[in-house]
């Protein structure tokens, strides 16, 4: 059965952690202008201790994302950091056991994840925070199951919820209290989570790869 | 910007190596420092915590009558959730732990997961947020706002009711009370920076400066141009009074906290003025503070913090407490 | 630069209404700080100033176990010779003052003169002072180097032995030894202004330092690219371990002092290096300080202060002294 | 008999005030080079101090040199202000009961002022500092007795005192310590009296003008 594998668990952050110094630099910027400049910093330390973690000899999913999810809460305390940990600590419990987690499954995780930052967070939808973000991907993917059609709707996915929200303001994290400000901002979460999703899957479509690029840029 | 640090990765580990090296009565283990003199006993621990670029906070307030731990984040990060699961250990005595610590997302995330954590091993624990950062949201969401500088009076005011034997109920209530009786404003002259970061968080001008920035350099109220230091510590102080708690009387302290890099003669010509408007309103003021009790590394700027004391909180204040930087005798 | 003041004429007046308004143990008359309980009794004084812009130094060590006045001038101006005298018969309990300060002419001149004014009266007086700075001259001419941050220890030890009830020279001879064993080296890592100033004493680029810089922006020894702290330190150290006094012991005690504008946590970080290095060279450290003790207003920088300790000024350093900005309980 | 009177005084004074902007900047940036950038400040506020003092009853020279001591060791305890208080008060000294001090006697008491300031700052001349233009001054004014002589005699004196002196090292004060980095610079005090002699005495000839106007550039 086909399906989201450890070994493109490493895949995905070797290509992170050769991305991270841009990460850093555009993420960096994009929270000075809304909270306290960190989340590029943080991203580029958390993504670099994940990238660290030794898989070569793990076959459980599940494992492997608890192995990261602990990496991860172990690099940080902020709240990105920390909702990111609570994300893999999710798709650890939803795959724990299987050596390779349908891609039909990605979507219903993402939504799991999504669930569980929320609760964490005590955030709801529609705040413009990374779980509008994660919402978007969990939408996007519903009903697909074909690897290279998921990775066009993921980016996809992802640009679009970027602009969808840029013109609204932020109601939750440091950004909330300048809503008028972070309007025709992107929220420093929501682009963390593009620029990952964008550098974490294989360079897509040139069609694609436009949109994205335009995001990475 | 620049920074006495070698390698940006390690500039916590050795800023807290070299604090608990010149202070003997810290002690580190990992992101977490507690009293070397070791756990409370019989008595309600106090741990806080936050990110790190805000010495002496929050590490530099361990010590009797005040705080029993703290965990440590990186720059501007809230601790990990092991840090504080550590600290909480760290502060228990068998009798409880209040949790002290600003109003930040991942700071309360991760000290609410070691919380949960915990009291599977039958740590009992409660929460106080600091929340006194007037700028950071108006006074119908007061629950929402930023915890700045005035924190340090929850600090006291908890730590001496630990110290009298106080159930963890009863220390939670007046730290509760003290936030709720703590009013801050900041004001920003120049910008800091991330150690790993390639420049500084903001810019101000040559000329400007921002009232209400938070100690991450969130954005504040207003940027303009400089004036006069008499014209800013008024606006702050009437920013500050307008916000009063329905309750509050006419005794007050006042905390005149540096930034990091604002020298402390500029501080007591702010304190000259701000003693003035308050002695005006009718106020006495009691344990006055003027210095760097709460930075944001090299930022240059200062806040103004209010307590408005009532009989029970005065009398906290004034209790005996020892830290490395702060003392009443 | 932006500085939190009002009219730049009323900058020492008003930093000095600040201060004793925020610390009731002060007290003001004019340009003189001293001890609000009064002149001491049967007892040696010490009395000390120098121009403003240093705090804590020079007022902020007013208090038992150190100094019990101090003349104060405008910004890096010595005291006039009216405060010198003012404050040295505020110093006077009956058995004599000593005058100790830094080794600058114009702080020399008006001390001298107040001296000699008030040997009319009958008040004696000795003259002790600081020149800690290797910098400022070298070895053969130690007795016309200025005297910086390192001038605090001779204050702990002079004011220890003067609370012994010791005789005036007996005092000055402990602040002499003080002083002989002390050895101070600064860096700059970007000027200070004067407040009437239209621009900074000096300016440093964006990615320049100066070894060796004097507290008042004076000329240091070199100017080049920042590198790491660890390497900055080491040099420090290395060059006053170099000087070190030929009587030197194993024992040592060292302040790293802030200069104004840069925050605890890079301190932290030099003082980690700064053990570490004296500890590979076989010294123990004694009572280290670490913080902002001796400034140049918004410098940012760093001096390393070490005292090498022999039984005696180890014992008057553990001494107990109280002031606002350094206490030994 | 014609000499100074507290009537020149004044004017004199007037005169520095006037200028005492144009002092204060270039004062404060030549000790900026080699001590801590405090001369013009600290001159500007000695003028204005001295400038205050209301000499509009006193007849005595020595009595006015006195006040105008008196101002200038109030105003600052700084080397030169201390110094220039010594030498008003040994102007003093000189002068007292005299309605007005014969111009001949100038070049006296600009040597016995450079004794007493000598002896008060333990220094000697040729290191440099505000006392050899000070002797430049005595030594120029000796045998003179005529005010505009005497004015052009000491500009001239100031210049070439300046000039003599700037390619060598300064070797007492704060700049002592930086003797070869003080090469090719004027010092601070020197400086100070220079253009405080140019600014005080009434605008000179074109000629005389032109070399001090430079100095003051
Ligand atoms: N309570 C929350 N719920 C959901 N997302 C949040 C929450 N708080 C912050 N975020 C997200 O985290 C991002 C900021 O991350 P980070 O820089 O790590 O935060 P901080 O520095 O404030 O701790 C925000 O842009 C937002 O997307
Ligand atoms: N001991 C001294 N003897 C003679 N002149 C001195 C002495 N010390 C300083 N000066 C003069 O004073 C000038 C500096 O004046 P000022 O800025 O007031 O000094 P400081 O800031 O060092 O107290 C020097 O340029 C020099 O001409
Ligand atoms: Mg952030
Ligand atoms: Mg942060
Ligand atoms: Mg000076
Ligand atoms: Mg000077």
């Amino acid at each position: 059965m086909s399906g989201l594998a450890v070994a493109d668990l490493a895949v995905a952050l070797a290509r992170l952690r050769d991305r991270a110094d841009m990460l850093e630099a555009r993420l960096n910027e994009a929270d000075a202008k809304l909270g306290d400049g960190d989340t590029g910093s943080m991203v580029a330390r958390v993504v670099e201790r994940m990238a660290e973690v030794d898989l070569s000899t793990q076959d459980d999913v599940g494992q492997a994302f608890g192995q990261l999810a602990r990496a991860a809460s172990a690099a940080t305390g902020s709240s990105l950091g920390t909702l990111l940990a609570t994300a893999l600590l999710t798709a650890a419990r939803e795959s724990r056991g299987s050596e390779a987690l349908p891609w039909s499954q990605i979507s219903a995780l993402c939504a799991a994840a999504r669930d569980a930052m929320a609760a964490r967070g005590r955030a709801s939808l529609g705040e413009k925070t990374v779980l509008d973000g994660l919402d978007g991907l969990a939408q996007a993917l519903d009903g697909l199951d074909e690897p290279a059609a998921m990775q066009a709707a993921a980016r996809e996915a992802m640009t679009s919820t970027l602009d969808a929200f840029r013109d609204r303001p932020c109601q939750v994290g440091r950004a909330r209290l300048f809503a008028e400000r972070s309007v025709g901002l992107d929220d420093p979460g929501m682009l963390a989570l593009a620029l990952m999703v964008d550098v974490a899957l294989p360079a897509g479509e040139p069609g694609a790869g436009e949109t994205t690029r335009d995001v990475a840029r | 910007m620049k920074k006495l640090m070698n390698d940006p990765e390690n500039y916590v580990e050795e800023m807290l190596d070299g604090l608990v090296a010149a202070h003997p009565s810290l002690c580190r283990e990992g992101r977490v420092v507690r009293r070397a003199s070791g756990s409370p006993q019989g008595r309600v621990g106090i741990a806080s915590g936050g990110g790190s670029g805000h010495l002496p906070l929050f590490t530099g307030y361990v010590g009797p009558g005040l705080l029993d731990s703290c965990a440590i984040g990186n720059v501007f990060e809230g601790p990990n959730v092991q840090s504080c699961e550590e600290a909480i250990r760290a502060a228990d005595g068998g009798r409880g732990v209040l949790c002290l610590y600003g109003n930040y997302g991942g700071d309360r995330m991760n000290f609410d997961m070691a919380c949960d954590l915990l009291a599977e091993d039958g740590i009992a624990t409660a929460t106080v947020l600091g929340t006194d950062d007037i700028a950071s949201a108006d006074a119908a969401q007061a629950e929402k706002r930023r915890g700045v500088a005035g924190l340090i009076y929850a600090y006291k005011t908890a730590g001496a009711a630990a110290a009298t034997g106080a159930e963890l109920e009863a220390v939670a209530a007046i730290a509760t009370r003290t936030v709720a009786r703590t009013r801050t404003i900041g004001l920003a002259l120049s910008s800091c920076q991330l150690p790993t970061a390639e420049k500084p968080t903001f810019t101000l001008g040559e000329d400007e400066i921002e009232m209400g920035m938070g100690i991450h350099g969130e954005p504040g109220l207003w940027r303009d141009r400089m004036r006069p230091a008499d014209a800013l510590c008024a606006e702050m102080i009437e920013r500050l009074l307008a916000e009063a708690p329905a309750d509050a009387g006419k005794r007050v302290s006042i905390l005149v906290n540096g930034l990091g890099a604002t020298p402390l003669e500029e501080l007591f010509i702010v304190y000259r003025c701000a003693a003035q408007k308050l002695e005006a309103a009718g106020f006495s003021i009691e344990r006055p503070l003027v210095g760097p009790f709460v930075t944001s590394m090299e930022m240059a700027g200062v806040s103004i913090s209010l307590c408005f004391l009532d009989d029970e909180l005065a009398g906290f204040l004034a209790a005996p407490a020892e830290c490395p930087f702060w003392r009443v005798p």
